[in-house]
């Protein structure tokens, strides 16, 4: 029934899609997919954009606007999109890589600005498209492709990060917590502003099979076993929580959109100044 | 005269050609002094999609590494056999995985010899992952072109520690099969 | 109560027999097939979940509530 | 007709929005920082965007993006950052995204002399990108030219979905001097072709007989896919060598039908010619007068300047090369364009460079002492 | 002597390691990445230290932090982060510290197709950061070259304090075959020049009589000031243009020293020839391949293969190139070192590009078609 | 008398500097430098790395390594210095723009990394070099050249953003804060990984022209104006606290530095490892 | 025949030298009806530093925009006057300001000026920033080569608004002391 | 208590004439000269709170006290 609604979203023609069989980022696209039907949005007034890695693959798949661009840089299209037509919902999937690695300053500067673009952040903890090397949310001491004799980095705790930059809608799940999922990504969408939420995916092929957890199953038995809502997270102790990640909504403020504001306070005031430039124009040039 | 001997080995990622292609390479010109090069294609970016090995085993420099004419196929996918099988030279052989490929086309001018692979592997020792092992019993049965004790000297430098007898195995059960499939 | 029925399909073209259905059924009623893909061994008792949908990322399966006349009680 | 004392950089934002430039996204840097700045300025008024990025690399996206949106855009940049582009200049020729970049250039390499004229980015600009491509670059020598090759560079990017690159010298980006405004009818503004299909029929990519394929904004019903991988004529991604050749073979023959009407130079004092000054940019300028000097001397001395720095007008002076005596690139570099020029004549024509490459802008006895060389 | 089977990449590590390099900082990228995992492994176990950054731009800088420190330093990428590399290439030009940067090409332009093989750099390289410089870069075309070439780009980069970059092809990178290493005394290895004077008589960029000024590493004593802006013999910015000519003009003299010691090619079949076919990387073997089928076809074919891609290895293709009847360039991307061709032989010699660019590699075939046409 | 050991440690034939006659920066140099005299460390263990802007030049005054880079890089140069010898003491001093515009990804990684580094950010809320543009520091309806209708940008705020990075030492203060700055900083320095301080600098020139702040002492005042301690800080409501900034250290625990972490994670056990390359490796190639 | 003026106006960053030379150009090319152009040199990066601007008045197409054989240079620091004075060619005119010029040299074939600018506008508008506006007074006056009114019309269209009085006024000053200067 | 006394040096080839020193100085004993340069103007009332080095953007003024005989009271 709900698979369905899924693939009335979808380029069926391009399917089956280019992930292995299992591949937590196909669970989350269903979910995606399922919030945006709940907005009752246009599929001609999405975009949807993505950086360079597996789950950036999304939008081939997605019958919306779709651009696939460079790695890292989905927000900076993002934001180029959206405060050029803000009558467009923009919608950015990344990897933890594209994100948080190689992204990380348009992920900040995009926290910081606030279009109305929802983040999705597909966190399987590793470089999936490149064959396994390790990234900023790798585990401790886990096994990559560059981290021959584990993993030594301290990880980025991305809702933090995106608390300190200063977004305003900040929330966290997991491929497997649908559709719980759904409802989170839904507000996301929703939010008039920046949104982020990290969803933990998992790719039992190239993180998996080098760390004991090399079948689908074994990675969402795994997820089950760490995962738990933030308020059962804060009664842990410190020593508890140390393997445990809450997931939830972490922050949720209504801020003033930065499209909007440009059009209140920049534009509305000095669109009629005098200018040479008016005879040039009088002609709208575009039409959105 | 000199000899060129072009081997592919085509299916599926995951499916360890790539590693046979290397212990086919590594027996040739580390342990029979021949000179031989693989490489291979890849599917999207690092992972996934269909897989190319290709061996050439040579007595001389080997200029071009790719496989023009190739003298032995290895098929372990429906796609690699219909996207492969015309390429063989005349007079070559085809191998295909009848677990893969269900419906071979002929090749005219080839020796083409259907063989339970995947199936054998699965049988024999529980591990689908062995059946690039199986092949390569067959490929080197088949092909004539290398010492089975050269080809096993390399698989124990190749494959991982402790993985040694049950990859030799499937090899030495390859291997005979290989012998069925030629008294056929 | 009425029990509900479910109708299960899976296409065939889009399963890649990973299994996540499988395992995340709380009635054990999907198997995998000889070709590798997911199919309904115990359609009869499906629950009407869904988590075999959520779970599945290639949008293979499908369930459907069974409405009609056969009312076992 | 408006008469204007301006400097080049703002020549380039006047001539920018009347191109019906409505995005701009940039990072300051010298000496391109006043096109920003007049922009932020102007674009308001305009009811267009003016948005500072966090760096050079989100700025060149977000024009792509905003350009995906069928609005035309432009950033600016000098060396340093025009090099943080390089990326994503590439993304635009894969995708053949109008767009426009003014890299007004510094001394280089490296953060080099930010304030110092230089012509040094003359090959970058061409070949700065990774991986087979095709691009166009415009080179003014005076704010007017300033005014109407921004204004050209907006129409051959939508003209042929390519990006442009107007690159500039610090000489005429801070010049000031009179710039002569059009009547607004006066100025060919060409927009992008769009689709005439429907939309299940569109393809993005499609081999016209132009090689330029209709391109439909985002949100305007014409819902597609656009990548950074080889992809095919729909614009999805491909492994297909014979799709991938094609689409090549494409932008080949797109920008060799394009290549007479994006390459403009200008030829004086050609009649009676037994050497050429060839140069471009504010080196042309000073060509100019070199010329005048010759001439008076008894020279018989002739100029070529290139307003196209690619494709590189190498016909064009092949033409006029036959016989000369020999010819003069004048650049404010260790010899770049001069490379092109030896290889538009070939070895029957003597070459020799003029070359200034210490942060001061060319002097005319720096070519007068050249021409005495042959 | 040591036999061992290893793809390129693979060599390219060991190279670097034997070669004496203790860093490295990069960002994976396909079809580079195994260089990266290869050095995770190796470089612990010689104390040698390894980073995966946070992007490309990240792990050039910090390449050159090290080799500051007096470390020989490596960073490894494919196109779309050689890309993003390119202004601290430009950074390493002007500050003349020496490390080499690994690009494994792909198909470009963009993502493109990463993991099909290209040569579609070969222009970037030179020209890819802004502003005059200059830079080494070669191009291995077996495993067994992999190994040597990396060898001898630490030694250049050493012995001339120049980034120097190591171009491989996919095919290269990617391929098995046999690699003999060298006994440990046998190979050459190279170190930079200390200075020799007292600390406060250090001058880190001083006129030397082989333009190379000796190099001093943070923390040994000899403190002084590296930066991006031009500069003068001590290190500082200056903007006075005398001292930046005279800079750039050392630069020039030291490349036009070290030119000959630096430039490596081959010649083959060349006694008879009428043809030449030239290339360079994996294309190399297509055409040694290529010419012994033209040979047995009775056509009178020699080859040149560039390990030395820039400084390009002009003046030794023109020597050869008299009275030929035809020159083939066989790259893999659409027409990029024969423009280089065309510039060192002249219109005297007919020169033809063999180009294969739809992401296969190339086949004998395609070069034998083009010496058809002569 | 403080005077003599801050220009003990400058290279006094680089004096003057060109830094505009009463700009914040030149006070945060001296700070520095008594703060570098307090640790008794040697001239030549010091390495001290700055990216491109005004505060970026204060390495060519300073008589220890230094290093020039290219804009928003300085952290990145100093992640290779410093792991590459973690014998040397490294300092990196940039402006706002460099440090958390164009550099914003190089600051959050290394505060999640941990090299032990010092980050002295001179915040004077523009761009400087580059004649006024906006940063992502300037304030809200503040004019700028490229805010000529005032700026709507929100502002990152370094102190949150240094913390959701990971960052274990984090401070700020002001230029004016003497010698109070000098004591921050000698504890940055002597922190044990990295550690951030922003450091509110100020520039009449550019930022204070085009605001009503004009001289540097109308900026010196202003800035007393609104900086007060933490502790103060805190007793304030939201409403008070809108144009105050707290000063002070606001985070400071101790962490495991990363270099050390791999020498002893990585190296140690793995040096001894059989290699092939061990025959060609004997002699150390290089004597740190 | 045709004519070139060159006018080059040198001193330190923030001395409004940039504006002026602006002003003159506007003047020229825009209420005169000649050809001009004004450039300028900047210290690193945007800011601070030696300044220099330059203007070249012709009544025909300035090729070359850069000074190569100044008439007129103004000098407004004791760096620019050694700098440029000995650059000015023979005939023309050197103006400096005696406060900022404390040593000067004698210029062969050139009238040289010595000028109280910055000491007149702290004087008499207790505002050094005009000071540029009196150097323009005496510069009009001295070179004799545009119209008073011409350039007071391009002073109003490009000081900032308000301020047109108090610069207009200082450059009168200026004009009268270069007639004063010219009586000397 | 005895007084303490300072003396106060100007490097005029440092100092800029930012009236930084001038304007934080608590005792008002510091005055720009006609050179646009920072001078101690009443060093007689100089208290020594070394506000002047730390606020001196130029490194150009010292402050030292001034050991000896000279016991005012
Ligand atoms: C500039 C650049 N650098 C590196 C790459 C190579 N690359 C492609 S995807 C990827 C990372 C993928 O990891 P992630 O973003 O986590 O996505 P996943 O594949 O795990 O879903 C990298 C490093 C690239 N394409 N471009
Ligand atoms: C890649 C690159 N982009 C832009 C610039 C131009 N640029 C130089 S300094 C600077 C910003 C200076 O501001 P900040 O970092 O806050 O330092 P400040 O001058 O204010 O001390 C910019 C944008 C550059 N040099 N390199
Ligand atoms: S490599 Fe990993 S992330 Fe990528 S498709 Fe496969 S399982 Fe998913
Ligand atoms: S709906 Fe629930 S019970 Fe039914 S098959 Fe799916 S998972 Fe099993
Ligand atoms: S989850 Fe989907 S793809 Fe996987 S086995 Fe079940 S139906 Fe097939
Ligand atoms: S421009 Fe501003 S930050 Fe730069 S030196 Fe001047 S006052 Fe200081
Ligand atoms: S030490 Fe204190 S009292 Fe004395 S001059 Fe300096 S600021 Fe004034
Ligand atoms: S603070 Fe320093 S530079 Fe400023 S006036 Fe005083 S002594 Fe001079
Ligand atoms: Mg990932
Ligand atoms: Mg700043």
């Amino acid at each position: 029934m709900k698979t369905e609604i899924v693939l009335s979203y979808l380029r069926k023609d391009k399917l089956p899609h280019i992930w292995c069989p299992g591949c937590g980022h196909g669970i989350i696209l269903g979910s995606m997919m399922r919030a945006v039907h709940k907005t009752g949005w246009k599929k001609d007034d999405i975009a949807l954009v993505s950086g360079i890695g597996c789950s950036s693959r999304t939008p081939g798949y997605v019958d919306f606007n779709t651009l696939h661009t460079t790695h890292g840089r989905s927000l900076a299209f993002a934001a180029g999109i959206k405060f050029s037509n803000p009558r467009l919902n923009v919608i950015s999937v990344m990897g933890d890589g594209d994100a948080v690695a190689i992204g990380g300053n348009h992920f900040i500067h995009a926290a910081r600005r606030n279009l109305n673009i929802t983040a999705l952040v597909f966190n399987n903890y590793i470089y999936g498209m490149t064959g396994g090397q390790f990234s900023p949310t790798t585990p401790y001491k886990a096994i990559a492709s560059t981290t021959p004799y584990g993993n030594i980095d301290k990880n980025f705790d991305i809702p933090s990060l995106a608390i300190g930059a200063g977004a305003g809608f900040v929330a966290r799940s997991t491929a497997i917590h649908v559709p719980g999922l759904d409802d989170i990504i839904y507000q996301a969408l929703n939010y008039d502003g920046f949104s982020v939420v990290e969803i933990i995916s998992f790719c039992h092929v190239q993180y998996g099979k080098r760390n004991k957890l090399k079948t689908p199953l074994s990675m969402i038995d795994w997820l089950k076993s760490i995962a738990l809502p933030i308020a059962a997270y804060e009664k842990l102790g410190e020593e508890q929580r140390r393997d445990k990640i809450p997931i939830g909504i972490f922050k949720n403020i209504p801020t003033e959109e930065y499209s909007q504001k440009y059009i209140k306070e920049i534009i509305d005031p000095n669109k009629s100044k005098d200018s040479i430039l008016k005879d040039y124009c009088k002609a709208k040039l575009y039409d959105l | 005269m000199s000899f060129r001997y072009e081997i592919r080995l085509s299916g599926a990622g995951g499916q360890g050609l790539i590693l046979i292609g290397k212990i086919l390479a590594e027996a040739a010109a580390i342990f029979a002094d021949l000179n031989a090069t693989q490489s291979q294609s890849y599917g999207p970016e690092s992972r996934g999609g269909a897989s190319r090995s290709e061996v050439i085993i040579s007595d001389e420099d080997i200029d071009y590494p790719k496989a023009g004419n190739v003298d032995f196929l290895l098929a372990m996918t429906q796609e690699a056999f219909d996207k492969y099988g015309e390429m063989t030279k005349n007079g070559g052989i085809v191998v295909y995985d009848m677990e893969m490929v269900h419906t071979p086309r002929q090749l005219e001018g080839v020796r083409v010899f259907p063989a339970q692979i995947t199936e054998l592997a699965i049988k024999e020792f529980s591990k689908p992952i062995v059946a690039n092992m199986v092949a390569l019993g067959i490929v080197i049965n088949l092909s004539n072109i290398l010492g089975i004790e050269t080809v096993k000297e390399a698989i124990k430098s190749r494959v991982p520690k402790g993985t040694e007898e049950i990859n030799l195995k499937a090899f030495d059960l390859g291997y005979e099969k290989g012998k069925e499939l030629q008294g056929l | 109560m009425q029990k509900k029925r479910f109708m299960i399909t899976v296409d065939e073209r889009l399963c890649k027999g990973c299994e996540n259905c499988i395992n995340q059924c709380p009635k054990k009623v999907l198997e995998l097939s000889a070709k590798l893909k997911a199919y309904p061994a115990r359609q009869e008792d499906c629950i009407g979940c869904l988590r075999c949908e959520y779970i599945c990322p290639d949008f293979a399966i499908t369930v459907t509530e069974i409405k009609g006349d056969s009312n076992e009680n | 007709m408006i008469k204007k004392m301006m400097h080049g950089n703002e020549a380039c934002a006047y001539g920018a929005i009347i191109a019906g430039c409505r995005f701009f996204a940039g990072y300051p840097i010298t000496p391109s920082s006043e096109i920003a700045e007049e922009l932020a300025v102007l674009l308001p008024q305009v009811e267009g965007k003016f948005i500072q990025m966090e760096d050079e690399i989100a700025s060149m996206a977000a024009i792509l993006g905003a350009s995906l949106n069928g609005i035309k855009s432009l950033t600016a940049t000098s060396g340093p950052g025009f090099s943080l582009k390089q990326e994503n200049i590439g993304y635009a020729c894969q995708t053949e995204i109008p767009c426009v970049i003014v890299n007004v250039q510094r001394g280089g390499p490296s953060t080099g002399s930010p304030t110092m004229p230089s012509q040094e980015d003359f090959m970058q600009s061409r070949w700065g990108t990774h991986g087979d491509h095709f691009i166009v670059v415009l080179s003014p020598s005076s704010v007017q030219e300033t005014f109407d090759l921004t204004v050209k560079s907006f129409n051959i990017s939508e003209k042929y979905r390519t990006p442009v690159i107007l690159l500039m010298d610090e000489i005429v980006g801070h010049m000031t001097e009179k710039m002569i405004l059009p009547e607004p009818g006066e100025i060919e503004i060409i927009d992008r072709k769009k689709p005439s299909v429907k939309p299940e029929d569109f393809r993005p990519y499609e081999n016209t007989e132009d090689g330029v394929p209709p391109m439909a904004a985002f949100g305007s019903g014409y819902r597609h896919h656009v990548t950074g991988l080889m992809h095919d004529e729909t614009g999805f991604p491909t492994n297909n060598s014979e799709i991938i050749q094609k689409q090549k073979d494409r932008w080949k023959k797109k920008f060799d039908l394009a290549r007479d009407t994006v390459v403009f130079t200008e030829l004086t004092d050609a009649e009676d010619m037994e050497y050429l000054v060839f140069s471009y940019g504010s080196s042309a300028r000073c060509t100019r007068k070199a010329v005048k000097i010759a001439r008076e001397n008894g020279l018989k001395v002739g100029s070529m300047k290139a307003l196209t720095l690619w494709p590189f007008p190498g016909k064009e002076l092949e033409k006029v090369s036959r016989g000369l005596k020999g010819i003069v690139v004048a650049e404010m570099n260790m010899g770049q364009a001069i490379r092109e020029v030896e290889r538009a004549v070939g070895k029957n024509v003597k070459v020799l460079g003029a070359n200034r490459y210490d942060g001061e802008s060319m002097h005319p006895d720096d070519i007068l002492s050249v021409i005495e060389k042959f």
